[in-house]
């Protein structure tokens, strides 16, 4: 077990420094000078020059990519020319708005992705099982932040149900951990909760739709195939009802390997969506990485591909491990 | 079924529709903007009185052929490196599979923005990085049905009458992968359709006033709140007919050729 | 009974495949699936490998046709150590040597013709003109009770026994002078495997075949093969000619296997010989003789070394340091 | 040996199931009709396709899940003691009552018949808790047990073990310990060696064997192996094409068959023993041709076609079992002539 | 050991700054008011904003030696009136003669947040940052003139007395020194988080203010949102509101949202559509005010085709202003021609006629210029600028029938300045106008030659003279005169395409009472 971690540890360290390499080459051919974003419209070239050698970016190329790994694991990610501020300190900001939304949207999908296909391969109904199917391909189909307009459009501009792109409501009195909700249910301010979670409703679920797709047809797949497995023969044989069968041999057996597309799409999630967050206002990663993009604040954008490639190989460690851990066959070998 | 109609009815608009109505998707017409879908205009105008229809079937054109320039180049460019990584191991395989790891490691929409943002915003940079996102897939792809197909019986006995290496990939297992490929490609093209909307969504798409679908529905979006939602919502609905077709269709030849696996790729 | 002249000598064959290293661990680990095995297989001849799973005989037919490297050893076939040949000289051999696989679902390729099947190691080897190699095809499939037009047809539209009976021409296309069988008829049932047997047997003498004939089923290789060589762990542990084999094993696991083996008649009585335990883990298998740890007869001497395989009537070798037993 | 008891443990009468494929109806079994007497064991011999583990899935009634379905016969059980069990016309809750307790079942591929995630020793529990009222340590003493009486060394530490930490044999004795845990009056054991190496098979026949003595049951043995059917069962049904072709008591079958299928199947095997004999032929008996497509079945015997003794009478109706000597009947109209 | 802490360090200020932040918001009451806009500043330091949104919202946190005074406006509300420049932190001020020493004589009892006095030291601190930083607040501080630096010294003369020295007389002298750029801020405060270096950013004063002024900032969250409370020391007057609620939204849908709902009481940016959707909208009314910012595009004059005039005029005939007008401005932007936008003082409408839209005219100069058409020409536009896209877009439709192909080129903000600065494309479009609010200050860059904020790159030397007398001259009428002149000879040679002065308009729930619109929106004002 300690070798099978150092050893995922070890090769996740690995890909990091890839992953860091091509995000820092990419993102240093982009053409325009930040320094003359940082110097403002006014300055004369002395002055950019002097912004230029104060970010360092008349160093060879290799020197700034080890500086940038340097300051980064130090905890200096560079400084956002549109904000004024460090850019770490609003990636802190701002971490909690997504990683609430993330949560949730990954609750949805995920429990609700597990409860409809173990409920539809379990009544074996054909009629059902192909509108589960159909279902889940308009959810991988649809464009997401095409799906958070059309939410808007109906459920609050016609409807009226939720509320509208206004972010995530008003904040809790006082901040234990950032997520809104969880803050409100440890103050005990039921109403508050409600609040929130209703202007979490549409973006997360918006966000769900189409990782709920993803996981039913993955684990539709998977329980496809272990019903068809022989131990589910000799189960029978066994005289275990259908229920048992089902909930206690075939899904255990069949959610592991959704297990690992849920740590990934989680991954995902927690990088922030960029495109859900900016329609709903989110105040969260996602909607400063577009003002970044567009404001070319690339200190922003980097730091952000650092934070999802570091969050996606870490969440997929974790997984890898929790795997080993529920699944015998990985943990006793 | 429902999936390959829906297809052809996409496909049919872009290559015919210019044909059916020929509307210049670029013609202004300042005091018709904003004008809601009428037999006129199918679906309404946009805010400078450009017919939404014509725009939609430019958009079409657009998207499907960069689609397809997308998932031809990343089918090439990946299914190459994991053949040869595949079939010659050694430090050649290590680094490669190594280098995808490391691409693998970001979400794809967002190396494709990372691409994007790099390269500059265009359709051109748009498509590069959506192909760089592809690419790994394609590579693992095909790399593990080679080292899977090269311990084939059948692929043993050729090499038992002394095969060589290149005419066992050509006889043997590249045949054996196409279907694979296929399916892996009809995926590809769905996720190349939704990411390339999406990055022209955040602004990293196609230069206006080419219609992209995703910008239309980015630029659509400022109306929707005003009543004026026909401008996000056809080239949403296109994107959706377009993707969800492509996935029926992957689905389809899944069930055909490989009915154990599951889904691949997802935004 | 003097041996005659072997067609293939095969001397301290050695094959370990390494096990996927552990990170951070010291020592690498090996499944030893063959071990220094040495056997000859006379021209005409047809010489059964039989033993159970993880004993090494499919790793030995495997190697013998090059489609994997031995770790050590050699490979003598008719003078010539094949067993580290380049690939370019190696194809001379293709052409001598060729296979008959275990299951005829798997091991024709299902988009390709018959024909194209067929004729692969033609084409490969250069041999004949396109319209040489078409005439070539009938005649190999009427060769193994095919009629022509089989060639145009592709493997799926052919029963099991037929198929395998395409696996047999595609061997034969290339003329070799020995073939590795390997468990040809395993996979068949059991009106069809006779068949099977016949058609080999038929071929053999027709054209003069040496077969090295690997297999599980003790019955079908009494029927078929003259000679035959009893595996476990990775190590030889009896030759001998079928009739002094099966008439009077003298290594203890020939025994027991032939004890073990089910005969079809409900009236045969005496003692079965059950080996107790399970076959070791060939990634650690036991010092001194791999058989030990199951055997009737070890003694603490067993454990210390390998005993080695030697003559105890001509042309009968067992690997068993005791002589006082069977 | 045998006790021929008045009522005999199973009874199947007629039975037929069919399955629906893309190219057709298959009768898989067609009129199949045998007794199993308490405390013996059938030997089901066939051919693949010959539709032997059909009939042990109809007699679990497990066919539905593959798409098939039970569509005539008769499938009793009687248990000495207690009413008829009439396993077609029982509900399903009564019949998982039945399946692992009363009929227990084991297959062929030991290693994937257990499931993967759960430890051996839970998957003895929950079978015996499903049909005893136990609590679950009483449950894991007798799981303790049953793997000490399949003879797994160190069954205490080794109950906690999951299934990939065990051999093909070691798995196959767990799961011949869930089919045994309840004691159940018939085994269905369906080729329960062929994966297996021939050393360990011998382990496995032995322990049948000996477990059967031990428990009483009956035990109903499919296989394809002559030599195995041989050494363990008591009577013998071969079957061709869906259809029990002959029956009778093992020795009938093996030294005086009466239906020319049985004999051409005993032909076909190399004879133990032929290297001794320096007269026998290098050469073996064959059955021509190759069996019937499992939609398009001859209408009259089904083995006509590729019978040496066939006649046109054969072609024209399906031949009755014709009782050819003591509990021993052939499918065939010219059984007198039939002779090995 | 060192290096390890001097690492932690910005581990923990990252974390602490945000728990502050996300403390920011729970402090908001009901009784704040809510101020919504469009874009977030992008520094918070005087010395570098360049931006009207820096700018408006900066000069609330400090005090200036002068501000500019106030006058009614439409709709029961008043605007800032640029014209009148009235005491601030100064109680009074000596000119010299010649015009060039400026004497300010400062009120006592004004403080920094630190408690530190705000005195002349402070003032010479403040400004001599500003220009030895030399950022944008250099250019407002010195009217434009940098090159030499208008500003030849700054001397405290004592505590509460400070003089400043021009090396030439500046009409606007005092207009300026009302700008943002002005700011008073802590010396001591600058100077323990990293001093003034020339030519370079501070990133403290970046995300941080010294508070002098009517109000503290409370809290800060860049890009998103701030809350401002009165300042309880502030010895000037004390602002209309107790606290502001300050929201930055880019997403329209959301800026419309909440001002349609009333969760807003300001709200700055909409877009002139959406306000259209709010006239029926009971709880606000929408109030369009004028300001000097105009829709245009820059024809470098010294660039084919647009270094024939006759050309630039034809293309001048060739927009269709009015329908622009009524779907692109919906009615809020205002027709004319000229080089002063009609809100700026001085302004002539009579001189400054609109341009007709007249494709026949066009079309006849075209041919007249001698331009070989087709002629492809390539515009710029700021991504994401909706408006900039439609009038593109209309140009490229309505052009193609006269022989010009018009590209559309769309360039992220950083890189359409980085093109723009550099003068490297062929024409670009911009919502322009002055920082300071006065014609010599706004031709000073816009009209003057060899100036790199001059995007037309139109020289006149007879202009050049001419507005070199303006700027010097206080005079009303001699101004007005030359004002007039120059508008005759701009207009003869169409610089730039002018769609229309853009008309701001600012959404008012019926809570608030009190309201002082200016272009550079100064919250001293506004209360509910």
């Amino acid at each position: 077990m300690i070798n099978f971690l150092l050893a995922r540890i070890g090769s996740a360290i690995i890909t990091i420094f890839g992953a860091s390499i091509l995000a820092f080459v990419i993102l240093r051919a982009v053409p325009t000078n930040p320094a003359r974003l940082i110097a403002g419209p006014f300055a004369n070239d002395e002055v950019i020059a002097q912004v230029t050698s104060q970010l360092g970016l008349d160093k060879p190329l290799f020197v700034q990519y080890f500086d940038y790994i340097v300051s980064f694991f130090a905890g200096d990610w560079g400084f956002s020319y549109s904000a004024g501020q460090p850019v770490l300190s609003q990636i802190v900001q701002r971490l909690p708005a997504s990683a609430e939304l993330a949560l949730y949207a990954f609750l949805f999908a995920f429990i609700g992705a597990v409860f409809v296909t173990v409920l539809v391969s379990f009544l074996a109904s054909k009629w059902l099982d192909r509108l589960l199917r159909l279902l889940s391909f308009i959810s991988v189909g649809v464009p997401p932040f095409w799906l958070a307009l059309l939410f808007l459009m109906v459920f609050f501009e016609q409807l009226g149900w939720f509320p509208g792109p206004v972010g995530r409501g008003p904040a809790p009195g006082s901040v234990h951990t950032g997520l809104f909700t969880i803050d409100y249910l440890i103050a005990g301010n039921f109403s508050g909760f409600a609040t929130a979670l209703h202007h979490l409703a549409l973006p997360a679920l918006a966000l769900a739709l189409g990782p709920f797709g993803y996981l039913v047809r993955l684990l539709r797949a998977n329980l496809l195939d272990i019903v068809n497995e022989p131990f589910v023969t000799v189960l029978h044989a066994k005289g275990v009802a259908p229920v048992s069968t089902h909930f206690q041999h075939i899904l255990p057996n069949a959610f592991l390997p959704t297990l690992t597309a849920g740590g990934l799409i989680l991954a995902q999630l927690l990088g922030g969506s960029v495109l859900v967050e900016r329609i709903f206002v989110w105040p969260g990663i996602g909607t400063l990485v577009i003002d970044g993009i567009l404001r070319q604040d690339y200190a922003v954008v980097q730091a952000f591909i650092m934070l999802s490639a570091i969050i996606y190989i870490g969440v997929n460690l974790l997984v890898d491990i929790l795997y080993g851990y529920v699944d015998p066959r990985v943990r006793r070998s | 079924m429902v999936g390959v109609v829906m297809f052809a009815i996409i496909i049919f608009i872009a290559v015919f529709g210019r044909l059916l109505w020929p509307v210049d998707p670029l013609r202004v017409d300042i005091l018709g903007s904003l004008l809601p879908p009428s037999l006129e205009h199918p679906m309404g105008t946009d805010d400078v009185g450009r017919d939404v229809f014509a725009r939609f079937i430019q958009g079409a054109q657009v998207s499907i052929g960069v689609a397809i320039g997308v998932t031809i180049a990343g089918t090439l460019i990946g299914g190459t490196l994991g053949l040869l990584a595949g079939l010659v191991g050694g430090w050649f395989d290590t680094i490669v599979s190594r280098t995808m790891d490391a691409i693998l490691a970001f979400p794809p929409l967002i190396l494709a923005m990372a691409v994007a943002i790099g390269l500059g915003p265009g359709i051109v940079s748009a498509a590069l990085g959506v192909i760089l996102a592809a690419i790994p897939w394609y590579f693992r792809l095909l790399r593990s049905e080679v080292l899977r197909l090269r311990t084939l019986m059948y692929v043993e006995s050729a090499q038992a009458l002394g095969a060589s290496s290149f005419r066992l990939i050509r006889l043997h297992i590249l045949p054996q992968t196409t279907s694979t490929i296929f399916i892996q490609a009809s995926s590809v093209f769905s996720f190349s359709i939704l990411t390339l909307a999406a990055l022209g969504f955040v602004g990293l798409g196609i230069q206006p006033p080419t219609p992209e679908w995703g910008t239309m529905i980015t630029e659509g979006l400022a109306y929707a709140l005003t009543g004026q939602w026909w401008l996000g919502f056809f080239p949403g609905l296109g994107i959706f007919m377009l993707a969800v077709s492509a996935n029926l269709i992957a689905d389809r030849l899944r069930d055909i050729y490989d009915p154990k696996s599951g889904a691949r790729l997802s935004l | 009974m003097s041996a005659p002249i072997p067609l293939l000598d095969v001397r301290g064959l050695t094959k370990r495949f390494p096990v996927k290293a552990k990170p951070f661990s010291r020592q690498k680990k090996f499944v030893h699936a063959v071990e220094d095995v040495s056997f000859s297989v006379g021209r005409g001849e047809v010489v059964g490998l039989v033993g159970e799973s993880g004993s090494g005989k499919t790793t030995i037919g495997r190697t013998i046709m090059r489609l994997t490297d031995p770790t050590a050893g050699q490979i003598v076939y008719d003078g010539t150590d094949i067993a580290h040949l380049p690939r370019r000289q190696m194809m001379a051999f293709r052409r001598k040597i060729q296979m008959v696989f275990q299951d005829p679902f798997a091991s024709l390729n299902p988009r390709s013709k018959v024909g194209e099947l067929i004729a692969e190691g033609m084409e490969i080897h250069g041999i004949g003109t396109p319209a040489e190699r078409r005439a070539e095809v009938s005649r190999l499939l009427g060769l193994v009770g095919l009629s022509a037009e089989a060639a145009q047809r592709f493997p799926h539209e052919f029963s099991g026994g037929q198929r395998q009976r395409i696996g047999i021409a595609r061997a034969l296309a290339v003329s070799p002078g020995f073939i590795v069988a390997d468990e040809p008829v395993s996979a068949l049932d059991v009106s069809v495997q006779a068949q099977v047997l016949n058609l080999l047997q038929d071929l053999k003498e027709q054209l003069g075949l040496t077969i090295l004939f690997i297999a599980h089923d003790l019955s079908v290789v009494e029927h078929f093969c003259d000679r035959v060589i009893v595996m476990y762990l990775g190590r030889i542990m009896e030759i001998a000619p079928r009739e002094r084999l099966y008439a009077a094993p003298k290594h203890p696991y020939t025994e027991a296997l032939l004890s073990a083996a089910p005969v079809p008649d409900p009236d045969r009585e005496g003692k079965r010989i059950v080996l107790e335990g399970d076959i070791p883990s060939p990634i650690n298998p036991p010092s001194g003789c791999v058989l030990r740890t199951r055997c009737r007869y070890a003694l603490p001497e067993c454990a210390q070394i390998v005993p080695p395989l030697r003559e105890i009537a001509p042309g009968h070798l067992k690997a068993c340091i005791r002589d006082d037993i069977l | 040996m045998t006790t021929t008891s008045a009522t005999p443990l199973l009874e199947v009468e007629g039975l037929k199931t069919s399955f629906k494929t893309s190219r057709g109806i298959v009768k898989s079994v067609d009129d199949v009709s045998f007794v199993i007497p308490a405390g013996t064991t059938l030997g089901v011999v066939g051919e693949s396709g010959s539709g032997k583990s059909v009939t042990s899935l109809s007699i679990m009634r497990l066919v539905a899940r593959g798409g098939g379905s039970i569509d005539d016969g008769v499938i009793r059980l009687n248990k000495p003691g207690q009413p008829a069990i009439d396993i077609r016309n029982l509900d399903e809750k009564s019949m998982r009552r039945v399946r692992g307790n009363d009929i227990a079942m084991i297959f062929q591929e030991p290693m994937t018949s257990l499931d993967p995630v759960w430890s051996i020793g839970d998957q003895i529990i929950e079978a015996v808790r499903l049909h005893q009222k136990v609590s679950r340590a009483e449950a894991r003493e007798k799981a303790i047990e049953m793997l000490r009486l399949v003879g797994i060394p160190a069954p205490e530490s080794r109950v906690d073990d999951f299934p990939h930490q065990l051999s093909g044999g070691m798995r196959q004795r767990v799961m011949i310990a869930i089919a045994l845990s309840c004691r159940p009056a018939l085994l269905i054991a369906d080729e329960p060696t062929t994966a297996l190496d021939v050393t360990i098979q011998a382990q496995i026949l032995n322990l049948i064997r000996r477990l059967q003595k031990e428990i009483g049951m009956s035990v109903l043995f499919i296989t394809h192996n002559l030599g195995v059917v041989a050494e363990i069962a008591d009577r013998v049904a071969v079957m061709y094409a869906g259809q029990v072709v002959e029956e009778g008591p093992v020795r009938a079958i093996f030294s005086a068959p009466r239906h020319p299928y049985t004999v051409g199947l005993l032909k076909s095997i190399p004879t133990p023993g032929s290297s001794s004999n320096p007269m026998a032929s290098r050469k073996l008996d064959t059955i021509g041709g190759a069996p019937p497509d499992p939609v398009a079945l001859p209408h009259g015997c089904r083995f006509a076609p590729r019978c040496p003794l066939a006649i046109d009478e054969c072609q024209k109706a399906p031949p009755p079992l014709f009782p050819v000597g003591e509990n021993h009947g052939a499918r065939c109209i010219r059984w007198p002539e039939v002779s090995k | 050991m060192r290096i390890r802490n001097t690492y932690r360090l910005p581990f923990a200020a990252a974390l602490l700054s945000s728990l502050v932040a996300f403390a920011g918001p729970a402090f908001a009451q009901d009784s704040d008011l809510i101020v919504n806009s469009a874009v977030a500043p992008s520094t918070l330091d005087p010395a570098w904003a360049c931006g009207l949104q820096e700018i408006s919202f900066i000069q609330n946190f400090y005090v200036r030696l002068v501000q500019y005074g106030t006058a009614e406006g439409p709709d029961g509300t008043r605007v800032v009136d640029f014209a009148t420049t009235e005491p601030y932190l100064a109680e009074s001020w000596d000119i010299s003669d010649d015009g060039l020493v400026y004497t300010f004589h400062l009120k006592d009892g004004y403080t920094f947040a630190s408690g530190n006095p705000v005195d002349a030291e402070a003032v010479r601190y403040s400004f001599q940052r500003v220009l030895d930083m030399a950022g944008c607040g250099r250019f407002f501080l010195t009217d434009g003139h940098i090159d030499p630096v208008i500003i030849e010294a700054i001397e405290v003369i004592d505590p509460l007395t400070v003089a400043i020295t021009l090396n030439k007389p500046n009409g606007n002298m005092l207009g300026d020194l009302a700008t943002h750029a002005a700011s008073i801020v802590d010396p001591s405060v600058v100077e323990a988080n990293g001093g003034v270096v020339a030519g370079q950013p501070n990133e403290f004063m970046a995300a941080n203010v010294t508070e002098s002024g009517p109000f503290l900032l409370e809290s800060y969250t860049a890009n998103q949102s701030a809350r401002m409370v009165a300042n309880p020391e502030f010895a000037g007057d004390a602002p209309a509101s107790e606290a502001i609620n300050v929201n930055w939204i880019t997403a329209a849908p959301t800026l419309l949202l909440q001002a349609r709902t009333g969760q807003a009481d300001i709200t700055f940016g909409l877009a002139k559509q959406a306000v259209t959707t709010l006239a029926d909208n009971s709880g606000t009314r929408a109030i369009a005010y004028t300001n000097p910012f105009v829709q245009q595009m820059m024809l470098p004059n010294t660039k084919a085709p647009w270094d024939n005039p006759v050309f630039r005029e034809a293309v001048a005939h060739a927009v269709p202003y009015e329908d622009i007008v009524e779907r692109v401005a919906y009615g809020y932007g205002t027709l004319y021609y000229g080089p002063i936008p009609p809100s700026l003082p001085g302004f002539n409408a009579e001189l400054s006629q609109p341009i007709p839209f007249d494709l026949d005219r066009a079309r006849e100069l075209i041919a007249e210029s001698g331009v070989a058409t087709p002629v492809d020409v390539e515009v710029m536009i700021q991504e994401g600028d909706a408006t900039q896209q439609q009038l593109a877009t209309i140009l490229q439709s309505t052009w193609a029938d006269l022989g010009i192909n018009l590209n559309i080129r769309v360039a992220p903000a950083a890189e359409f300045q980085d093109l723009s600065q550099s003068h490297a494309v062929q024409s670009l479009m911009r919502l322009d106008g002055p920082g300071v609010f006065e014609v010599g200050y706004y031709w000073g860059y816009d009209v003057i030659c060899d100036n790199s904020n001059n995007l037309t790159e139109y020289c006149n030397p007879e202009v050049d003279e001419l507005v070199d007398q303006l700027r010097a001259s206080s005079d009303e009428a001699e101004r007005q005169g030359i004002m007039d002149q120059v508008t005759e000879i701009w207009r003869a040679e169409y610089p730039k395409i002018l769609f229309f002065e853009d008309q701001p308009v600012v959404v008012l729930s019926d809570a608030v009472t009190e309201f002082t619109f200016s272009p550079l929106p100064d919250y001293r004002y506004w209360a509910k």
